[in-house]
C-alpha cells in the first residue's frame, strides 16, 4: 500500500534546456479564424495571443495546425524560439502591491500570465496547497522549501488580494516545522498525512468545511501563488513551470519553459516500445500519445510507466466485495453506480450523487475485477449532463407547443 | 390479433401461444399453492376450467345487457356462482379433493385468468368463441398445472397420482412439494418458457 | 515509437478476485486439515467430492449458458469447501453432489455468476438439502463409528431437547479445541479463528461483521442467561458450538449477500447474531446460525441504504 | 337516471337468478356432503378407536342428549350388543380448539384409543399430536390413569417442543372421561 505515500525526496531543481521551438495549445478548433496572429509574425514574450493564451518565449511563428490531446483537440501554434527573450512592456512590477486596489493586482497578474479565476467575490478561506496531491509528485514540496522566505509575504498578498478573513497553508506532517515557521502570524497550518489521497484539494476543502460548513473556500497552488509574487517583484511574465519527470532512469524536478514538448525533456532513446507516458497522477493523469503535447501550468508530472508494470483492466463482473465504497474519499457507492452506469440507468447514478466524484482513481486501484470505475463514472456524469440538456429542450419545446 | 377469429384458433391458442401462467402469468396463486400432488393440479385445472367456460358463455350471452359501469361486479357474481356450485358439487362427490385444495377452491373466483378472460375476451366475443376461448385457456391451464405437478411430484415424493414410480432407494426430494420448491420450480420453467420462443426466433 | 495509452488509473493494487478466493481457502485449511485428522477418510471424501461438484457443475453450467467458464477464480472451490465445512461426516455421496450443484446453480447461476447471489449460495444448497432430506442431517448420527475421545454427543441437540443440564460436561476449552460434534469443519471453533484471523488480518474481509455477529450471538445469549440460567446455555457457549464460528468468518461475510456499507454491515451481523439465539431458543432447528444468515441476507439490499450521504463541494481554484 | 335504474335492476336480477341457482344446487348436495364430511372428517377416527366393531359406525351414529346438551356419539357393536363409545371433546391448543374424539370400552370401562379430528397447530411441531406415535399413549388405558403430559406428573410422552398442544389434547381427554359416565348410562338404558 506504500505505493499510494506521497513521496518525499530532497532534490535540486535542474534547469532544462531552453527549447528550441515551443508549442503554444489553445484548446477547442474553433479560437482559430479570431487568433490575431499570422505565420511569420514575431512575438515577444507575455505577448497576449487570444484571452487566455499568451507567449512564452520570444520568436517567429511557424504554423497554426491542429492537434489532439487528452483531452480535447487543440489549436496549437508553433513558435521558432529566437535567443534572447524580449518581454512585454505592459507588464509592470509592482514590489508594494497594497498600493494598487485588489481588482487591479488581479489585472496585472491575469495580463501577466497566471490565470488567476476574475471572480474573487464571496470568498472568505482560502487556503494554499503546499503538499503534493499524488504519489511521485514532488514539486510542491520543493516550491516550498526553495520559496521558504517569500512565504508569508505571499499569504499577505493572497489575502489582500482576495479579502479574505482565513489564509490556511495545508502541508504534509513532515514539513511541520517549516510551515510554521513561514505561516507568520498571518496564515493556519493545516497538517496532512502524505498518503493519497489526502493531498488533493478536494479532501483538503472537506475537512475545512466539516469544522465550518458555511465557509465559502478557494485554493491556490503553492507554485502559483509564487508566481504571482514573482511577477509583482520582477514585472516579468510566468514562463517557467516546475515539473517532476519520473523516468527509469530517475527522478528529477525539472524548471521547464512553458510550451515546451515533452520530447525534450524525455528523450526518445529512454523510451521502449510499449512503454506508456503518463502526465500527471499515476492515479489521475492521462496517458500521453504524442510527444509533442507541451508543458503547461496544469502539469506537475510526468511519469513514465515501464510496459511490464502497465496495468490492463479486467473488466470481470463486480464482485460487490465493497472496497470501493470503503476507500472512497466522498462516500460514494461506487459498485452501485458503476452497475447502474454498465446498463444505462443514469437516472440512477444521479440519484446516487454521482456528479460528487472527484475523480481520484482509488475505487479502480482497488477493484479487484479489474473494472474501470472511472471510466463509468465519467460516462454517467457526461451522460446526465447531455440528458439534463435533452429534457431542457424537451420542457422548451413542450411549453411553446401550449402557448399556440 | 390479426388472425381471422375462428373457433379452432380460439381454441388452440391456449395451448401455446397465450398458455396461461406461463405466457399470460396470470394465476400463479393456486399454481403455487396446489401443485404438489398431480391429483390436485389435475382437479384444480378441471375445475378452474368448468368455471371459465360456463362464466365465458354466460358472460357472453348477456354482454348487452350489462351496463358498462357495473360489469365488473356483474362478473364476479356470475364466476363466484359457478365457483360455489363447483365447490358443493366437489364437496358432494369428490370430498378427498375438495380437502387438498381447500381454500383454493372459492379463490378461483378471483383467479385472474377468469376474470381476464371475461373481460378480456367474453364481453368482445359471440357465444361460440368465447366457449372455445375458455375451454381452450381451461384446458391449457390444465395442461400447465398438471406439467408442474407431475415434475414436483415425481421429484418431491417419488410418486405419480400416488403411485410410487421411482426406484426403490429414491429419496424424495421434498424440497420440491414444499413452498419454496414450487417458486424455484415455476421460476425455472418461466425462464425456460422465454427461452425456447428465443432460440425458436433466432433459428429464424 | 509506440505506446500503450489508456485511462486512469494507471496503477493498481494488485489484489485480484482470484487472490481473495485463494486465501479464503489458504484460511479454510486449518479446519480442513482438523477434520481430516479427526474423522479420517470420510472428512477427505465428503470435501473432495464437494470441491469436484462444484467446479464440474459449474463448468457445466457455463457452458450450456454459453457465458465464459471462470473457474479459475476460485470461487466454486471455495463454494464447494465451505459446503463439505457445514455437512456432517456422515453424508452421503448423492447428497454432496446433488447439494453442491444446487449451491451453485440455484444459489449462484442463475442469478448471474459470481458477485449477483442475492443469498449465500452455500446455505441456498444447504438449506435446499436440510429441507428435503432431514434424517442426514441428525449430526448424533454422524459420529457413529468413531473412537473419538470427546463426549460424541451433537450439544445443541442435547441442549434442545434436554435442557441446560445435558450440556454441564461439555468444557468450554473443549469445544473451542474442536472436542465436539458438528459439520465437518464447523466443530474446529479455533481453527477457523485462526483462519478467519488470518483473512481478517490480510483484510480480505473486514472487521464489521465478524465482530457485530459476534456481539449479536453474545448480547442476545447474555439476555436470556442473564434472566433464567437454569433454563438457558451460557453465551459462550452458544459462541463455540454448532456453525457460529464459521458463520461469523466465512458465511456471513459473503461479499454479494452482505451489505458494503460499513453501518449496514454492522446491522447486519448483529441481526445475525439475534437471530441465531432466537432461531436456537424458539424454532425447531438445533442450530439457527445458517437460516439466521439465510434471513439477513434477504434484508441486505435494504441494509445497504444505510449510507452517509456524499458530501458535494463546490470549491474554486485561483 | 335511467341508465342508473338500468345498472340496479341488470345487478338485481343477476344476483336473484344466481341467489336461487345456488340455494336449489345447495338443497340437492346438501344431504351428501353431511354424509361425506361424517365419512372422511370423523369417519377414519372413528373406525380407529372402535376397531373391532362388526356394525357400520358412520350410519349407526345418534345424537343424545345429556344434561341439556346434545352429543353426537357413535356406538360400537358386536353381534349387535353395543361394546363401545366414541364421542369428541374439544380444548384450546396452541393455534386454536384441538377437537379430540376419545373412544371408551363399556364393558372393560377403559379408554380404547384417540384420534384428533380438528386443529389448527402449527405444522412440523403441534400439528404432529395428530400421529399415531402420540396418539399411542392413550390406547387402553384404564380411566383412573393420569392423563397428564409427563412434566405435570402424568404417562403421556408429550411431542417434543409442543407440550402446550399435547397438555390440550390430554385436558380434551380429561373433559371426556367427566362426560362418559352419562353417556354410558343412556346407552346401558337403551
Amino acid at each position: 500500500m506504500d505505493q499510494l505515500a506521497l513521496n518525499r525526496n530532497d532534490l535540486q531543481i535542474i534547469e532544462a534546456p531552453e527549447p528550441k521551438e515551443v508549442i503554444l495549445p489553445l484548446k477547442g478548433l474553433e479560437g482559430r479564424d479570431k487568433l490575431r496572429i499570422k505565420i511569420g509574425q514575431r512575438l515577444i514574450t507575455g505577448q497576449v495571443l487570444y484571452p487566455g493564451l499568451y507567449s512564452s518565449v520570444t520568436g517567429i511563428v511557424k504554423s497554426i495546425d491542429s492537434m489532439s490531446f487528452p483531452d480535447d483537440d487543440y489549436t496549437v501554434i508553433r513558435v521558432e524560439v529566437a535567443d534572447e527573450d524580449e518581454f512585454d512592456e505592459a507588464i509592470k512590477a509592482e514590489p508594494d502591491f497594497q498600493g494598487k486596489t485588489p481588482a487591479e493586482l488581479l489585472e496585472l497578474l491575469n495580463r501577466a500570465n497566471l490565470g488567476i479565476s476574475e471572480d474573487l467575490a464571496d470568498i472568505d478561506t482560502v487556503f494554499v496547497t503546499a503538499v503534493d496531491p499524488d504519489p511521485l509528485s514532488l514539486v510542491y514540496q520543493q516550491v516550498l522549501k526553495e520559496f521558504k522566505a517569500e512565504l508569508s509575504e505571499g499569504f499577505k498578498l493572497i489575502k489582500y488580494l482576495t479579502s479574505a478573513k482565513r489564509v490556511i497553508l495545508a502541508i504534509s506532517e513532515e514539513a511541520k516545522e517549516l510551515g510554521s515557521a513561514a505561516i507568520g502570524d498571518v496564515a493556519d497550518l493545516m497538517l496532512v498525512k502524505s498518503q493519497y489521497p489526502n493531498g488533493l484539494p478536494e479532501l483538503l476543502a472537506q475537512r475545512i468545511a466539516e469544522q465550518d460548513s458555511s465557509a465559502k473556500l478557494a485554493f491556490i497552488k503553492i507554485e502559483k501563488l509564487i508566481s504571482a509574487l514573482t511577477i509583482l517583484k520582477e514585472g516579468k511574465p510566468a514562463i517557467y513551470k516546475l515539473v517532476t519527470v519520473n523516468t527509469k532512469s530517475g527522478v528529477n524536478n525539472y524548471r521547464v519553459r512553458l510550451g515546451t514538448p515533452i520530447k525534450e525533456i524525455i528523450k526518445e532513446d529512454e523510451l521502449n516500445n510499449n512503454d506508456k507516458i503518463i502526465i500527471g497522477s499515476p492515479l489521475r493523469g492521462a496517458a500521453c500519445f504524442n510527444l509533442e503535447t507541451p508543458v503547461t501550468a496544469d502539469i506537475d508530472l510526468i511519469y513514465v510507466q515501464d510496459t511490464d508494470e502497465v496495468y490492463n483492466y479486467q473488466n470481470l463482473q463486480c464482485i460487490n466485495c465493497g472496497k470501493c465504497v470503503k476507500v472512497c474519499p466522498v462516500n460514494l457507492e461506487v459498485n452501485l453506480i458503476c452497475r447502474y452506469a454498465e446498463f444505462a440507468l443514469f437516472e440512477r447514478c444521479a440519484e446516487l450523487d454521482v456528479n460528487a466524484c472527484i475523480e481520484c482513481g482509488l475505487c479502480a486501484y482497488y477493484c479487484p475485477s479489474g473494472r474501470a470505475l472511472v471510466q463509468f463514472i465519467r460516462l454517467a456524469k457526461d451522460e446526465i449532463k447531455q440528458q439534463n440538456i435533452e429534457q431542457l429542450l424537451v420542457t422548451t419545446e413542450n411549453s411553446t407547443e401550449e402557448d399556440q | 390479433m390479426a388472425k381471422a377469429k375462428s373457433i379452432s384458433y380460439e381454441f388452440f391458442k391456449g395451448f401455446w401461444e397465450i398458455l396461461p401462467p406461463f405466457r399470460l402469468v396470470l394465476g400463479l396463486c393456486p399454481m403455487l399453492a396446489v401443485t404438489k400432488y398431480v391429483e390436485n393440479g389435475l382437479g384444480m385445472g378441471i375445475a378452474t376450467t368448468f368455471v371459465l367456460l360456463f362464466s365465458n358463455i354466460i358472460i357472453s350471452s348477456i354482454k348487452s345487457v350489462i351496463p358498462k359501469k357495473v360489469r365488473i361486479a356483474s362478473y364476479i357474481v356470475i364466476i363466484a356462482t359457478f365457483v360455489v356450485i363447483v365447490e358443493l358439487v366437489m364437496q358432494a362427490f369428490f370430498y378427498s379433493l375438495f380437502e387438498k385444495l381447500g381454500i383454493f377452491i372459492p379463490l378461483i373466483v378471483v383467479n385472474c385468468i377468469i376474470l381476464g378472460r371475461a373481460e378480456a375476451f367474453a364481453s368482445k366475443n359471440p357465444i361460440h368463441l368465447s366457449a372455445a376461448d375458455g375451454l381452450g385457456i381451461g384446458l391449457g391451464y390444465t395442461m400447465s398445472l398438471f406439467f408442474i405437478s407431475a415434475i414436483r411430484e415425481i421429484l418431491g415424493a417419488g410418486t405419480f397420482f400416488g403411485m410410487h414410480i421411482m426406484w426403490g432407494s429414491y429419496e424424495p426430494f421434498a424440497f420440491m412439494i414444499e413452498a419454496p420448491g414450487a417458486f424455484i420450480c415455476l421460476g425455472l420453467l418461466l425462464a425456460m418458457m422465454n427461452l425456447i420462443p428465443n432460440k425458436l426466433s433466432g433459428a429464424n | 515509437m509506440k505506446l500503450i495509452v489508456s485511462s486512469p488509473p494507471h496503477w493498481h493494487a494488485k489484489i485480484d478476485v482470484a487472490k481473495i478466493h485463494l486465501h479464503l481457502i489458504i484460511a479454510l485449511i486449518p479446519a480442513v486439515l482438523f477434520s481430516v485428522y479427526t474423522y479420517g477418510i470420510h472428512s477427505a471424501r465428503v470435501i473432495a467430492l464437494a470441491v469436484a461438484t462444484a467446479v464440474i457443475s459449474e463448468i457445466l453450467i457455463r457452458r450450456l449458458l454459453k457465458k465464459p467458464v471462470t473457474i479459475d477464480d476460485g470461487s466454486a472451490i471455495l463454494i464447494g469447501l465451505l459446503f463439505a465445512m457445514i455437512m456432517p461426516t456422515s453424508t452421503p455421496y448423492w447428497l454432496v453432489v446433488i447439494g453442491t450443484f444446487l449451491s451453485i446453480f440455484i444459489g449462484r447461476e442463475i442469478f448471474g455468476g459470481l458477485g449477483c447471489n442475492p443469498m449465500n449460495p452455500v446455505i441456498v444448497g444447504w438449506a435446499i438439502t436440510r429441507i428435503s432430506w432431514p434424517n442426514y442431517f441428525n449430526l448424533d448420527l454422524a459420529s457413529v463409528g468413531y473412537n473419538l475421545d470427546f463426549n460424541y454427543r451433537y450439544p445443541l441437540a442435547l441442549l434442545k431437547s434436554g435442557g441446560v443440564d445435558q450440556i454441564a460436561d461439555f468444557a468450554l476449552i473443549d469445544l473451542l479445541l474442536g472436542k465436539q460434534v458438528g459439520g465437518l469443519g464447523s466443530a474446529a471453533a479455533i481453527f477457523l479463528v485462526i483462519g478467519g484471523v488470518y483473512i481478517l488480518y490480510r483484510g480480505f474481509i473486514t472487521w464489521e461483521i465478524p465482530l457485530s455477529f459476534t456481539v449479536g450471538v453474545l448480547a442476545m445469549a447474555s439476555i436470556f442467561w442473564l434472566t433464567d440460567s437454569s433454563q438457558y446455555a451460557n453465551p459462550v457457549f452458544h459462541l463455540l458450538t454448532g456453525n457460529v464460528i464459521i458463520g461469523i468468518f466465512f458465511l456471513a461475510t459473503d461479499f454479494s449477500s452482505s451489505p458494503f456499507n460499513r453501518w449496514g454491515m454492522i446491522v447486519f451481523g448483529l441481526g445475525c447474531g439475534i437471530l441465531t439465539i432466537i432461531l436456537r431458543i424458539w424454532s425447531i432447528y438445533p442450530d439457527g446460525v445458517l437460516f439466521a444468515i439465510l434471513i439477513m441476507n434477504l434484508f441486505t439490499p435494504l441494509l445497504d441504504k444505510i449510507h452517509k450521504k456524499p458530501l458535494h463541494l463546490e470549491i474554486k481554484e485561483l | 337516471m335511467k341508465e342508473y335504474i338500468r345498472m340496479v335492476v341488470v345487478l338485481t336480477v343477476i344476483a336473484t337468478v344466481c341467489g336461487f341457482l345456488l340455494a336449489a344446487v345447495r338443497k340437492g348436495t346438501e344431504t351428501r356432503i353431511e354424509e361425506q364430511v361424517l365419512l372422511y372428517v370423523q369417519g377414519p377416527a372413528v373406525n380407529k378407536v372402535l376397531s373391532s366393531s362388526t356394525n357400520d359406525l358412520i350410519q349407526d351414529r345418534q345424537e343424545i342428549s345429556v344434561q341439556g346438551q346434545d352429543y353426537l356419539i357413535f356406538v360400537g357393536e358386536r353381534n349387535t350388543q353395543p361394546w363401545a363409545v366414541a364421542f369428541e371433546r374439544t380444548a384450546g391448543g396452541y393455534g386454536g380448539d384441538i377437537g379430540v374424539l376419545v373412544g371408551f370400552d363399556i364393558e372393560r370401562d377403559i379408554v380404547t384409543g384417540i384420534g384428533i379430528l380438528t386443529h389448527s397447530e402449527t405444522p412440523g411441531l403441534g400439528a404432529r399430536v395428530s400421529e399415531s406415535i402420540f396418539t399411542d399413549n392413550f390406547n387402553n388405558k384404564t380411566l383412573n390413569a393420569n392423563f397428564n403430559v409427563k412434566q405435570d406428573g402424568g404417562f403421556v410422552d408429550a411431542v417434543s417442543g409442543a407440550t402446550i398442544s399435547s397438555r390440550a389434547v390430554c385436558s380434551a381427554v380429561r373433559k371426556s372421561l367427566e362426560l362418559y359416565p352419562e353417556i354410558k348410562k343412556e346407552i346401558v338404558k337403551q
